[in-house]
C-alpha cells in the first residue's frame, strides 16, 4: 500500500503518459492496416475482391446501358482485414491499403445509401445477365 | 389551585365509573373528561405559586387494605395461571408490607405537588389525553362489544387519574399502591385482546413489575427502619447513613418500570396490547415514571458510585436496545425499542445529576413523550385503517396518505435531529458532559455518541421506507383518526420554533428547581448560550425551514411542466424491489447485555448497602 | 416477512462491458439467488459461417466472435480447417502463430487484471495496468497492423512476416513489460485493502472445478491442472518447455496471481521462440477443399476454446461449432457468487474474465 | 469575513474539487481535466432538458444543497462545533430520504450504505469535537480559533480524523456508499440535470466542511492549520490512490476499531492529563 | 490423435456416460448438435486432462423431435448447452426451456436451416 | 443569455454512456484504453457514468442483436437531451461483419438516429477521440427538444419473456 502511495507521488511530479492527440498528432504506424485504396485504371474487374470480402464493404454496380462497372466501398462496413488487397490479382494490384485511418462521419444516410447499393449491385448484374442473354439471342 | 387538583385527582375516577354505568356514552364521557384535564393540569401549571401540600392520614388504613386486597388478586392471578413467579412475588411483597406496619413513623405530608409534579401534570394530562380521545375512536374499530369498550376507557381513564397521584404523592408507601395500580393497569390492557399471546405477556409484565414493587417496598423499609419517616422529601432531605441503600432500592424500582436492561422483555411484550395502551402507558406517560423517580433522587445520586452504576445501566439500555431494533421489522416493536433505548437516555441523563442534564432530562421526557405518543397514534392508524403492521409494507403510503405519513416522518425526525427536544437534549448532554471531568463520564459520552448514531440508524432506515414513493395514484386520504396526532405535530412544530425561550424559561425553571440551584443556561429569543457553547436562533429558524417546513413542503409541491421518467434499472424494463436492511448485531449482544445489567442491578444494591 | 432486496446488474452497467443480466436476491447485501440471462450477444455467427461465408472467410468471421481473443478464433479454427485439407504449416508460421497467441494472452490477462482492480474500486491500479497495458497494445499494432482484430492468421500460415526491426521492438518492450508485470504483482499481493476484496471472496474448491468442468486460469487457480496447452500440440509449446502453473487458494487472489504468472510464461514463451525462430515461408499454399470432421482445441486466455468443423468438400462448411471457454464457466461462476456480497459482486464477475461475446456468438 | 467565504463557499469547493480530480490524474500519470472542470460541468448539467423521477426526489436534492451551506455557514460564522456537525448529519440525511423515496434498488442501497457510513463516521467526529472543548475550553468555532494550536496536545484525535476523511470524502477505500462499479453512485443515481447539479455541488460543500474541521486543529495560528489541511488533503489522495474499496461492514469495523478508539483515546488523554 | 467415437443409443447414453466419466480424469468439453438428413446427431465430447489429443465423443442419433435425455445432473455444465441447442437446434432437451439466446418472437432453429 | 452562456460549457463537459448492444467487445475494450491513461478521455471533460441520466454521449458497440434493441432504445430514452449518439466500430455503423445474420440488425441506426459513425474493426483509440470530439460539435448545436427514438424495425413484444428464459441458466 505504501509502494502505491509513493509510486502516486512519484507520478505527480513525473510528466504523465498521456498524448494530447486531437492537439498534438502522434507518430503514424506504417503497418496499421487503414482505408483501402483503389486505383481504377489498374482494375481488370475480375470481381474477386466483391467475392472475398466478408462483410461485403466492396461492391460493384454495374452499368446497364454500358456494362461498366462502378467500385463502391464503405470503410463504415469494412472490417480492414485485407483480403481483398491478398485477392486482387498480382496482374492487375489495384487495391492496395494505406495506414490512414478512416475518419468519423456524420453523414446520417449513410447505411441506407449503402443497402440502395447492395441492392443495386444485386439487381443491376442480374439485369445486365439478362440484357446479354438477351443481346446473345439477339445476335444468333 | 386545590380546587383545579381535585379535577385532577378524581375526576378521571369519577368518570371511569360513569363510562362504566352509562355504556353508551362512554366515548362522550371520556371525550368531556379529556378536555376538562387538559384544561386543569395547564392551570395549574400556570397558577402555580407555590408547593401544595396535604395530609391524609386517615386514608392509611383504607389504602393498606387496597394494598392487599391488589396483591391477593395478583396471588390469585399467579395461582390461577399456575405462574409460580407471579405467586412468590405477590406473597413477598405482603410479607414486606406486614413488616412495614412494624416500624413506627412519623406525621407528614402525604401529598405534595411541586413543580416537577406540574410538568408531570402536564406530560399526562395534555398527552395522555389526547391519546384518550384517540382511543374513543380505536376502540370502535378494535371491538363491536359494547361492554367491553367501556371497560377498555374507563381503565384508561382512571389510569390518569392513578398517574396523576402517583407523582404528587410523597408517602412511599402509599407511592407503593399507585405504582401497583399502575402495574395492575399494564397487566388488564396487555392481556385485553385474551389471546394466548398477550396474556403471557401481560403475566410477564405483571411479574417483572412485581419486582419493581419488592424494591419500592424494600426502599420503604429502609427508609422506615432506619429514619422512621415514609416521606421521600424528609428522606432525602435527611442526609447520613441509610440515604443511599434508600435511593439504590428506589431506583431499582425506576428501572424495571422504565424497561432497562434486563427487564426490558416486558415493554417489548406489551406491544401485543391495542395501540392507545402502547401510546399511553408504554411510551408517554407511565414508563415515565422511571426519569420522574430517579429525578426526585437526584440530587441525593449527584456524585455517588450508585449514580454511576445506574448511569451505567441507562447507557447500555440505550445503545443496546437502539441496535437490537435494527433487525426488526414490525413498527410497533420498534418504536418500543427506540423507548427503551431513549427510557435508557433520560435515566443516564437524570441519574448523572449535573444541572445541565437534569434539564436535558426533562427535555426528553416532555419530548419524547409528545413524539413517541404521536407515532404510536399513528401506528395504531396503520394497522387499523391500512392493516399495515410491518414496515416492509409501507411502501407508496405517501402518495395514499400523505398527512400520515408526513406526520411519522415528523415524528421520527423530530427524536434525531435539530430543531427539535431531542436534539436539543443531547447537544446539552455533550456539552455538559464534556465539561465535568471524570472517566465515567467520559464513558458515558462514548455510549452516548454510538447510541445517537445507532438510533439514528434506525430512524432513517425506517424513514427511508415510508418515503418511499411507488408513483401509485392516490385516493383521498381517511382523516378519522388524525385529530390528537395532528394537534401534538402541530405542537411540536411550534414549539421547536419557540424552542430556546422555552428552554431558557421553562425548562430551566423546572430543572432549577429539581437540582435547587440555578442551571447555567440561558435562553432568549435569540439563541441558547451553554458555559461552552451557543446556538444561534437563525440555527434553529434554518433548522425548522430545513427540516420541519420543506419536507412537508416537498411532499406538497409538484414540479411542473417537467417530464419524469423512470429510475434507471440497467436498460431493463424489470421491476425491482428493494426493502429495507436487517442488521443482526452479534447474537450473543442481547444475552452479555442482558448478563452486565443484570449484575449491575445487583452492583446498585451491593454499593447501595455499602453506602458509596 | 422479511423482505430480500432485488439487485439487477445489468444488461447495461458500469461495472460490465459486455452486455449480460445477473439478477440477485439478497437479504442486506448477501446473495441468496443468483440468475443469470447471457443471451445478449447472440448474433448467429454459427449459422452464417456454413450458410453466408465460405471456408477461407470464415476466418475472419469468427475472429469477430470475440475481439479478446480474436486470435485464438481464428487460429482454432484455421488449425481445424488445416486438419480436414491436410496442409502442412511451415513451422516459421506456427512459432508466429504462437507468438501472436501469446501476445494476445497479455493483453488480455492484463485487462482482466485492471477490470478486477477497477471493480474491486481500485481505480488508480486499473488505470496502472492499462498504461502498461498499451506496451503490448503496440508490439501488438507493429506485428499485425491493428492493436484488436488482428487478421494475423490465415488458412496455411500467417500473413505479415517478422524482421529483426519488428523483434527489436518486441524484446524491448516486453522487458519493460515483464519489470512492470513484476510490481503489479507486488500491489496484488502486498495491498491490504485488496486482500480483504480478494482474499477469500468467491472461493472455487477444487471438487466444484472438477464437478462443473472449469477451464482455463480459473480452474488452475483453484488447482486442477488443466491447460490445452499441455494437453494438446496445436502449436509448438512443448517445444519451447512451456510449463503450466497453478494455485489452490480458488478465490479471487489465486485468480489473478495465476493470471500474473501466466504473464511471466508468456512473456517467456515469446522470447524464446523468438531465440529459436525457424526460418522458412510463412505460408502454405492452399488447394482443394476441405472434407471431413474435425475436433479442434485451443488455449484461450479464458481456457480452452473448441471448434469441431465438418465438411463435405464444398465452398461451404456444413457445420461450425464453437465452444467457448465462458460459456463453461457460467455455472461455476454463479456457484461462487451465491452466499457472497454483493459489494464483491464486481470484482467476482471480472476475475472470471467472462466474455459474453463469444459464450453467445 | 464571514459572509464572503459563506458566500463563496461553492466556489472555493469548485475549485478545491477541480484541483482534486487534476491531482488525481496526475498520480495516476493522466494529463486530467482542467482545472475549471467542475464549473464547466455544472454549467452543462444546468442546460440539460429537466427530468425528475418525481418531484419529493428532486425538491429533497435541492434541501441537501441548502442544508450543506448552512452547516458550512455554521462554521464559517464561529458558531458552535457540535451544531456544525449535526447539521452536516441533517443534511446528510435529507439526501438519504431522498435516495429511499424513489423505486431504484441501486437508490436505496446507496441511501442504506450513507447511513451506515453516517453511523461509523458520525462518533468520530462528536468525538473530535468533545477534544477540541477539551483543549480549547469552548465548542464555539470562534474561541477554538483563537485558542492556541490544539495538534500537538490532540495528535491522536487528528489520526482519528484523518483516517475518517476517506469515509467523509467519499474516497477509496471508504467509498462503499458511493460505489460506482457497484451501485452506480448510490443516492446520486436518479438524479439528473439541474438536479444533479445541487447534489454535485453539495459535494463541494462537504470536502471544504470536513477540511475546515482539519483546519481548526491549528487554532490561531491559522499556518498551522492550513498546513494539516494541505496534509490531510494529500494523506486523502494518496490513500484513494492505493487502496481498493473495502466492504462497509469491513469499513465500519476497521473505523471503529481504529477512528473512534484513537478519538477516544484522545479525549481520555485529555481528561486524564 | 485419438479420437474415439461411440455411437449410443438414447437409451444407453446414460449409463454409458454415468460409467465413463471421471471429472479427475475426463474433462467434459461440449455437447455437440447436427441436424442432417431429417436427423438429429448429439454428440458429447470429452477430453482426458494432462494426455495429448485424447478424445472420447459419445453419439448418439435422434428423429428430429425426439425427448432427448438431459446429464446435467452428471455434469452441470450440461445445462448450457442443452439449453443452447435448445435454441439453435431445436434438440428437445429434458427439462430445458427456450429463449436463452433466441427471444421468443424470432428465428425458430437456425441451424436446421440448410444453405 | 443565460442559454447562450450555458451552452458553450457542453463541449467542455461530455459525460459518456456505454452500451454494448451485441459486439464483439473489440471496440469495448479500445474505449477502455481511451480512458486510460495514454489517451485519457478525461483531459476533455470525459466521464464514464455509467448512468443514462447523467450523461450527454451515447457510446454504442455493436450491432444490436434482437435482445438488446429495446435496452438500446430504453437507455436512449432515459437520456436528457441535448444527447448525442456516437456508433463506434464498424459493426455498429452498418452491421460489419455481421450484416445480415439472423439475430443482428444491421446497425444501431435502425433504431436510434446516429450522430455521428466511426469506422475500424477495433477502431483505433484516436479514431475514437475524433468522433468523440466531432460529437461534440454536433452536441452545441442541439436543442433541448425531445429527441424521439426512430420507429422500431423489429418486432418487440410487450412482455419478451425475460424472465423464464433466464430460469435456465439461473437454476444451475
Ligand atoms: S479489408 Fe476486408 S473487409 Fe475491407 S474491403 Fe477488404 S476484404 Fe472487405
Ligand atoms: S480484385 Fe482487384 S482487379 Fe479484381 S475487381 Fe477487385 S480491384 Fe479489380
Ligand atoms: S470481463 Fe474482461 S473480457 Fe469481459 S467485458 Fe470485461 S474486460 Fe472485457
Ligand atoms: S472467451 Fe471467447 S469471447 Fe471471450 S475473449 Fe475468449 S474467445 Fe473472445
Ligand atoms: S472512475 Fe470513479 S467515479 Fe468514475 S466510474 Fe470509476 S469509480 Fe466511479
Ligand atoms: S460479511 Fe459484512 S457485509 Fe457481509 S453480511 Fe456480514 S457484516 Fe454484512
Ligand atoms: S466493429 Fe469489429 S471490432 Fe468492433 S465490435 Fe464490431 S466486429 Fe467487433
Ligand atoms: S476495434 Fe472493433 S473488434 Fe476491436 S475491440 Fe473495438 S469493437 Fe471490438
Amino acid at each position: 500500500m505504501l509502494k502505491a502511495a509513493f509510486n502516486a507521488l512519484k507520478n505527480l511530479f513525473s510528466t504523465p503518459a498521456t498524448i494530447d492527440y486531437p492537439f498534438e498528432k502522434s507518430p503514424k504506424n506504417k503497418e496499421a492496416r487503414g482505408l483501402i485504396l483503389f486505383e481504377e485504371p489498374k482494375c481488370i474487374w475480375c470481381l474477386k475482391c466483391e467475392d472475398v470480402c466478408p462483410p461485403g464493404a466492396i461492391r460493384f454496380t454495374q452499368d446497364r446501358e454500358s456494362f461498366d462497372y462502378t467500385y463502391h466501398y464503405n470503410p463504415y462496413l469494412c472490417i480492414y482485414c485485407s483480403e481483398c488487397v491478398r485477392a486482387c490479382p498480382d496482374s492487375a494490384v489495384a487495391l492496395s491499403q494505406c495506414n490512414e485511418l478512416s475518419p468519423p462521419t456524420d453523414d446520417k444516410n449513410m447505411n441506407d445509401n449503402w443497402f440502395k447499393i447492395e441492392k443495386e449491385a444485386e439487381e443491376s448484374k442480374i439485369a445486365v445477365k439478362e440484357l446479354k442473354k438477351i443481346k446473345k439471342e439477339e445476335s444468333s | 389551585m386545590q380546587e383545579l387538583l381535585l379535577i385532577l385527582f378524581l375526576l378521571p375516577f369519577f368518570a371511569a365509573v360513569g363510562v362504566l354505568s352509562v355504556k353508551r356514552y362512554a366515548g362522550i364521557i371520556t371525550f368531556f373528561t379529556a378536555t376538562f384535564l387538559m384544561a386543569a393540569s395547564s392551570l395549574a401549571y400556570l397558577s402555580f405559586e407555590s408547593s401544595f401540600t396535604l395530609s391524609l392520614s386517615y386514608l392509611s388504613v383504607p389504602f393498606l387494605v387496597t394494598d392487599l386486597v391488589l396483591l391477593g388478586y395478583f396471588a390469585t392471578i399467579g395461582y390461577t395461571s399456575r405462574n409460580k413467579k407471579i405467586l412468590f412475588l405477590s406473597i413477598v411483597q405482603a410479607a414486606f408490607l406486614f413488616l412495614l406496619e412494624n416500624f413506627s413513623s412519623r406525621e407528614g405530608y402525604d401529598i405534595v405537588v411541586d413543580k416537577l409534579s406540574l410538568f408531570m401534570f402536564l406530560l399526562i394530562n395534555i398527552v395522555g389525553s389526547l391519546i384518550l380521545i384517540y382511543a374513543v375512536r380505536y376502540i370502535k374499530d378494535e371491538t363491536s362489544d359494547i361492554s367491553k369498550q367501556a371497560v377498555f376507557l374507563a381503565i384508561l381513564t382512571a389510569f390518569l387519574g392513578v398517574m396523576n397521584l402517583l407523582v404528587s404523592v410523597d408517602n412511599i408507601e402509599w407511592l407503593f399502591l399507585f405504582f401497583e395500580m399502575t402495574t395492575l393497569a399494564s397487566f388488564w390492557l396487555i392481556g385485553f385482546r385474551d389471546d394466548a399471546e398477550s396474556q403471557e405477556n401481560a403475566r410477564i409484565a405483571l411479574w417483572m413489575n412485581q419486582i419493581g414493587g419488592v424494591a419500592l417496598l424494600a426502599a420503604a423499609l429502609v427508609a422506615k427502619a432506619e429514619l422512621h419517616t415514609v416521606y421521600i422529601s424528609e428522606i432525602l432531605t435527611h442526609g447520613g447513613e441509610t440515604l443511599i441503600l434508600f435511593t439504590a432500592f428506589f431506583a431499582v424500582a425506576a428501572l424495571i418500570k422504565g424497561a432497562q436492561m434486563p427487564f426490558s422483555p416486558w415493554l417489548l411484550g406489551a406491544m401485543a396490547a391495542p395501540t392507545p395502551v402502547s401510546a399511553i402507558l408504554h411510551s408517554s406517560t407511565m414508563v415515565k415514571i422511571a426519569p420522574y423517580f430517579i429525578l426526585k433522587i437526584s440530587p441525593a445520586l449527584a456524585g455517588t458510585a450508585v449514580g454511576g452504576v445506574i448511569a451505567l445501566i441507562g447507557a447500555i439500555s440505550f445503545l443496546v436496545s437502539a441496535a437490537l431494533a435494527l433487525r426488526e421489522e414490525n413498527f410497533k416493536k420498534i418504536l418500543a425499542y427506540s423507548t427503551i433505548s431513549l427510557l435508557g437516555l433520560m435515566i443516564l441523563t437524570a441519574s448523572l445529576g449535573t444541572p445541565l442534564s437534569v434539564l436535558a432530562c426533562m427535555l426528553l421526557i416532555l419530548f419524547h413523550g409528545v413524539s413517541k405518543a404521536m407515532l404510536f397514534m399513528c401506528a395504531g392508524v396503520l394497522e387499523k385503517k391500512y392493516h399495515i403492521k410491518s414496515i416492509e409494507s409501507v411502501e407508496g403510503l405517501i402518495n395514499k396518505a400523505p398527512i400520515l405519513t408526513s406526520l411519522i416522518i415528523l415524528g421520527f425526525l423530530s427524536i434525531s435531529l435539530p430543531p427539535f427536544g431531542v436534539f436539543f437534549a443531547k447537544w446539552i448532554v455533550y456539552e455538559g458532559g464534556a465539561g465535568i471531568s471524570g472517566l465515567i463520564v467520559t464513558l458515558l459520552l462514548f455510549f452516548i455518541a454510538v447510541g445517537s448514531v445507532a438510533l439514528t440508524l434506525l430512524y432513517f432506515k425506517t424513514v427511508g421506507r415510508f418515503v418511499a414513493n411507488d408513483d401509485t395514484k392516490s385516493s383521498k386520504e381517511d382523516y378519522s383518526y388524525l385529530a390528537s396526532p395532528l394537534i401534538l405535530g402541530m405542537f411540536l412544530l411550534g414549539f421547536s420554533f419557540f424552542i430556546s425561550p422555552a428552554i431558557g424559561g421553562f425548562f430551566k425553571e423546572n430543572a432549577s428547581f429539581v437540582v435547587s440551584s440555578v442551571v447555567p443556561i440561558s435562553g432568549d429569543f435569540w439563541g441558547i448560550t451553554l458555559p461552552f457553547g451557543r446556538l444561534e436562533f437563525w440555527h434553529i429558524v434554518a433548522a425548522f425551514l430545513l427540516l420541519g417546513v420543506a419536507p412537508l413542503l416537498a411532499a406538497k409541491i409538484r414540479l411542473k411542466g417537467i417530464d419524469k421518467v423512470k429510475p434507471y434499472s440497467c436498460g431493463e424494463k424489470i421491476e425491482t424491489s428493494a426493502y429495507s436492511f436487517y442488521f443482526d448485531p452479534a447474537k450473543n449482544i442481547e444475552k452479555v447485555a442482558n448478563t452486565v445489567s443484570a449484575a449491575l442491578f445487583l452492583l446498585i444494591i451491593l454499593l447501595g448497602a455499602l453506602n458509596l | 416477512m422479511k423482505k430480500t432486496i432485488h439487485i439487477p446488474i445489468g444488461s447495461q452497467h458500469i461495472s460490465l462491458l459486455e452486455p449480460v443480466r445477473f439478477s440477485f436476491e439478497c437479504e442486506n447485501e448477501t446473495i441468496i439467488k443468483v440468475e443469470a440471462d447471457v443471451g445478449y450477444v447472440h448474433r448467429g455467427v454459427e449459422l452464417a459461417c456454413t450458410t453466408k461465408f465460405k471456408f477461407k472467410q470464415v476466418g475472419y468471421v469468427v475472429a469477430r466472435v470475440c475481439g479478446l481473443c480474436a486470435i485464438v478464433h481464428s487460429t482454432c479454427y484455421t488449425l481445424g480447417i488445416e486438419e480436414l485439407m491436410g496442409i502442412e504449416v511451415p513451422k516459421r508460421a506456427s512459432y508466429l502463430r504462437l507468438i501472436a497467441n501469446e501476445l494476445d494472452r497479455i493483453h488480455s490477462h492484463l485487462l482482466c487484471l485492471s477490470h478486477t482492480a477497477e471493480n474491486a474500486g481500485y481505480e488508480a491500479l486499473f488505470m496502472r495496468i492499462m498504461k502498461d497495458r498499451e506496451l503490448v497494445m503496440e508490439v501488438q499494432e507493429a506485428m499485425t497492423g491493428n492493436r484488436i482484430q488482428f487478421d494475423y492468421v490465415s488458412i496455411g500460415g500467417v500473413n505479415k512476416d517478422m524482421n529483426s526491426e519488428l523483434e527489436g521492438v518486441i524484446r524491448n518492450k516486453l522487458g519493460l513489460l515483464h519489470q512492470k508485470v513484476a510490481e503489479i504483482k507486488e500491489l496484488f499481493d502486498n495491498n491490504w485493502s485488496l486482500s480483504l476484496k480478494y482474499k477469500n471472496v468467491g472461493v472455487i474448491t477444487k471438487e466444484m472445478a472438477y464437478r462443473s468442468s472449469l477451464l482455463g486460469p480459473i480452474a488452475r487457480a483453484s488447482g486442477v491442472n488443466f491447460d490445452v496447452r499441455n494437453d494438446s500440440d496445436y502449436l509448438p509449446y512443448s517445444e519451447l518447455g512451456f510449463k503450466s502453473i497453478t494455485m489452490e487458494g480458488g478465490d479471487i487472489h489465486s485468480r489473478n496471481m495465476v493470471r500474473l504468472f501466466e504473464l511471466f510464461e508468456s512473456i517467456r514463451l515469446i522470447e524464446t521462440a523468438l531465440d529459436g525462430m525457424p526460418e522458412g515461408e510463412i505460408a502454405a499454399k492452399v488447394r482443394g477443399t476441405p472434407e471431413g470432421e474435425s475436433y479442434m482445441r485451443v488455449e484461450a486466455p479464458r481456457g480452452e476454446c473448441f471448434y469441431y468443423l465438418k465438411a463435405s468438400k464444398g465452398q461451404y462448411l456444413d457445420r461450425v461449432r464453437i465452444k467457448t471457454p465462458t460459456f463453461g464457466s457460467v455455472p461455476g461462476m454463479i456457484e461462487a457468487l451465491k452466499g457472497s456480497n454483493y459489494a464483491d459482486v464486481p470484482a467476482i464477475i471480472a476475475s472470471f474474465d467472462p466474455c459474453l461475446s463469444c459464450t453467445a456468438r | 469575513m464571514s459572509w464572503l467565504l459563506t458566500l463563496l463557499a461553492p466556489i472555493l469547493g469548485g475549485f478545491l474539487y477541480g484541483i482534486e480530480r487534476k491531482l488525481t490524474a496526475r498520480m495516476q500519470s493522466r494529463k486530467g481535466p482542467p482545472i475549471l472542470q467542475p464549473f464547466f460541468d455544472l454549467f452543462k448539467l444546468a442546460d440539460k432538458r429537466p427530468m425528475v423521477v418525481h418531484s419529493y426526489h428532486a425538491f429533497m436534492g435541492i434541501i441537501h444543497f441548502v442544508a450543506a451551506w448552512v452547516a458550512l455557514s455554521v462554521l464559517f460564522f464561529g458558531g458552535d462545533l457540535l451544531v456544525a456537525i449535526f447539521f452536516h448529519l441533517l443534511s446528510t440525511s435529507l439526501l438519504i430520504v431522498a435516495g429511499y423515496s424513489v423505486k431504484s434498488t441501486y437508490s436505496r442501497l446507496g441511501a442504506t450504505r450513507e447511513l451506515i457510513a453516517i453511523a461509523a463516521l458520525e462518533p468520530i467526529l462528536i468525538l473530535t469535537a468533545i477534544s477540541f472543548y477539551l483543549h480549547t475550553g469552548s465548542f464555539e468555532v470562534s474561541k477554538i480559533l483563537t485558542a492556541p494550536t490544539s495538534i500537538f496536545t490532540s495528535v491522536l484525535g487528528f489520526l482519528a480524523l484523518l483516517i475518517a476523511l476517506p469515509g467523509l470524502l467519499k474516497k477509496s477505500p471508504f467509498d462503499a456508499a458511493e460505489a460506482h462499479q457497484e451501485i452506480v453512485g448510490g443516492v446520486e443515481i436518479e438524479f439528473s440535470g439541474f438536479f444533479y447539479d445541487t447534489v454535485y455541488a453539495a459535494k463541494w460543500l462537504d470536502m471544504l466542511f470536513v477540511f475546515t474541521l482539519v483546519f481548526l486543529f491549528g487554532g490561531s495560528s491559522f499556518v498551522v492549520g492550513g498546513a494539516l489541511a494541505v496534509f490531510a488533503f494529500f494523506v486523502v489522495l494518496l490513500a484513494d490512490n492505493s487502496t481498493a474499496r473495502v466492504r462497509y461492514c469491513d469499513m465500519v469495523r476497521l473505523l471503529y476499531s481504529l477512528a473512534f478508539v484513537l478519538a477516544g483515546a484522545n479525549i481520555i488523554l485529555g481528561v486524564v492529563l | 490423435m485419438k479420437t474415439t467415437k461411440e455411437l449410443v443409443t438414447l437409451h444407453e447414453i446414460r449409463g454409458a456416460i454415468e460409467g465413463f466419466y471421471d471429472p479427475q480424469i475426463w474433462h467434459f468439453v461440449c455437447i455437440n448438435g447436427l441436424f442432417e438428413n431429417d436427423e438429429l446427431e448429439i454428440q458429447w465430447c470429452f477430453a482426458k486432462i494432462g494426455v495429448k489429443d485424447e478424445w472420447k465423443v459419445f453419439y448418439a442419433k435422434a428423429p428430429g423431435d425426439a425427448l432427448l435425455p438431459s446429464l446435467a445432473d452428471i455434469m452441470p455444465t450440461a445445462r448450457m448447452y442443452e439449453g443452447e441447442l435448445r435454441d439453435l437446434l431445436d434438440a428437445n432437451f429434458e427439462n430445458s426451456v427456450k429463449g436463452m439466446f433466441i427471444e421468443l418472437d424470432g428465428l425458430e432453429a437456425p441451424l436446421r436451416i440448410k444453405r | 443569455m443565460i442559454q447562450e452562456f450555458l451552452k458553450k460549457f457542453r463541449k467542455k463537459s461530455p459525460w459518456l454512456l456505454h452500451y454494448n448492444a451485441g459486439s464483439c467487445n473489440g471496440c469495448d475494450i479500445e474505449i477502455l484504453a481511451c480512458l486510460a491513461p495514454k489517451y485519457d478521455l478525461e483531459r476533455l471533460g470525459v466521464r464514464n457514468t455509467g448512468n443514462p441520466k447523467q450523461s450527454d454521449i451515447f457510446l454504442v458497440t455493436g450491432p444490436v442483436t434482437m435482445r438488446s434493441r429495446e435496452r438500446l432504445v430504453e437507455l436512449y430514452t432515459q437520456m436528457p437531451e441535448p444527447k448525442v449518439v456516437v456508433a463506434c466500430g464498424s459493426c455498429t455503423c452498418t452491421g460489419g461483419v455481421f450484416r445480415g445474420m439472423y439475430n443482428a440488425e444491421d446497425g444501431i441506426d435502425r433504431y436510434i438516429p446516429v450522430d455521428v459513425y466511426i469506422g475500424g474493426c477495433a477502431p483505433h483509440p484516436e479514431q475514437i477521440i475524433d468522433g468523440i470530439v466531432k460529437a461534440l460539435e454536433i452536441l452545441e448545436t442541439k436543442t433541448k427538444e425531445i429527441e424521439q427514438p426512430k420507429k422500431l424495425m423489429g418486432k418487440i413484444t410487450e412482455n419478451d419473456g425475460q424472465t423464464d428464459k433466464t430460469k435456465m441458466a439461473g437454476s444451475l
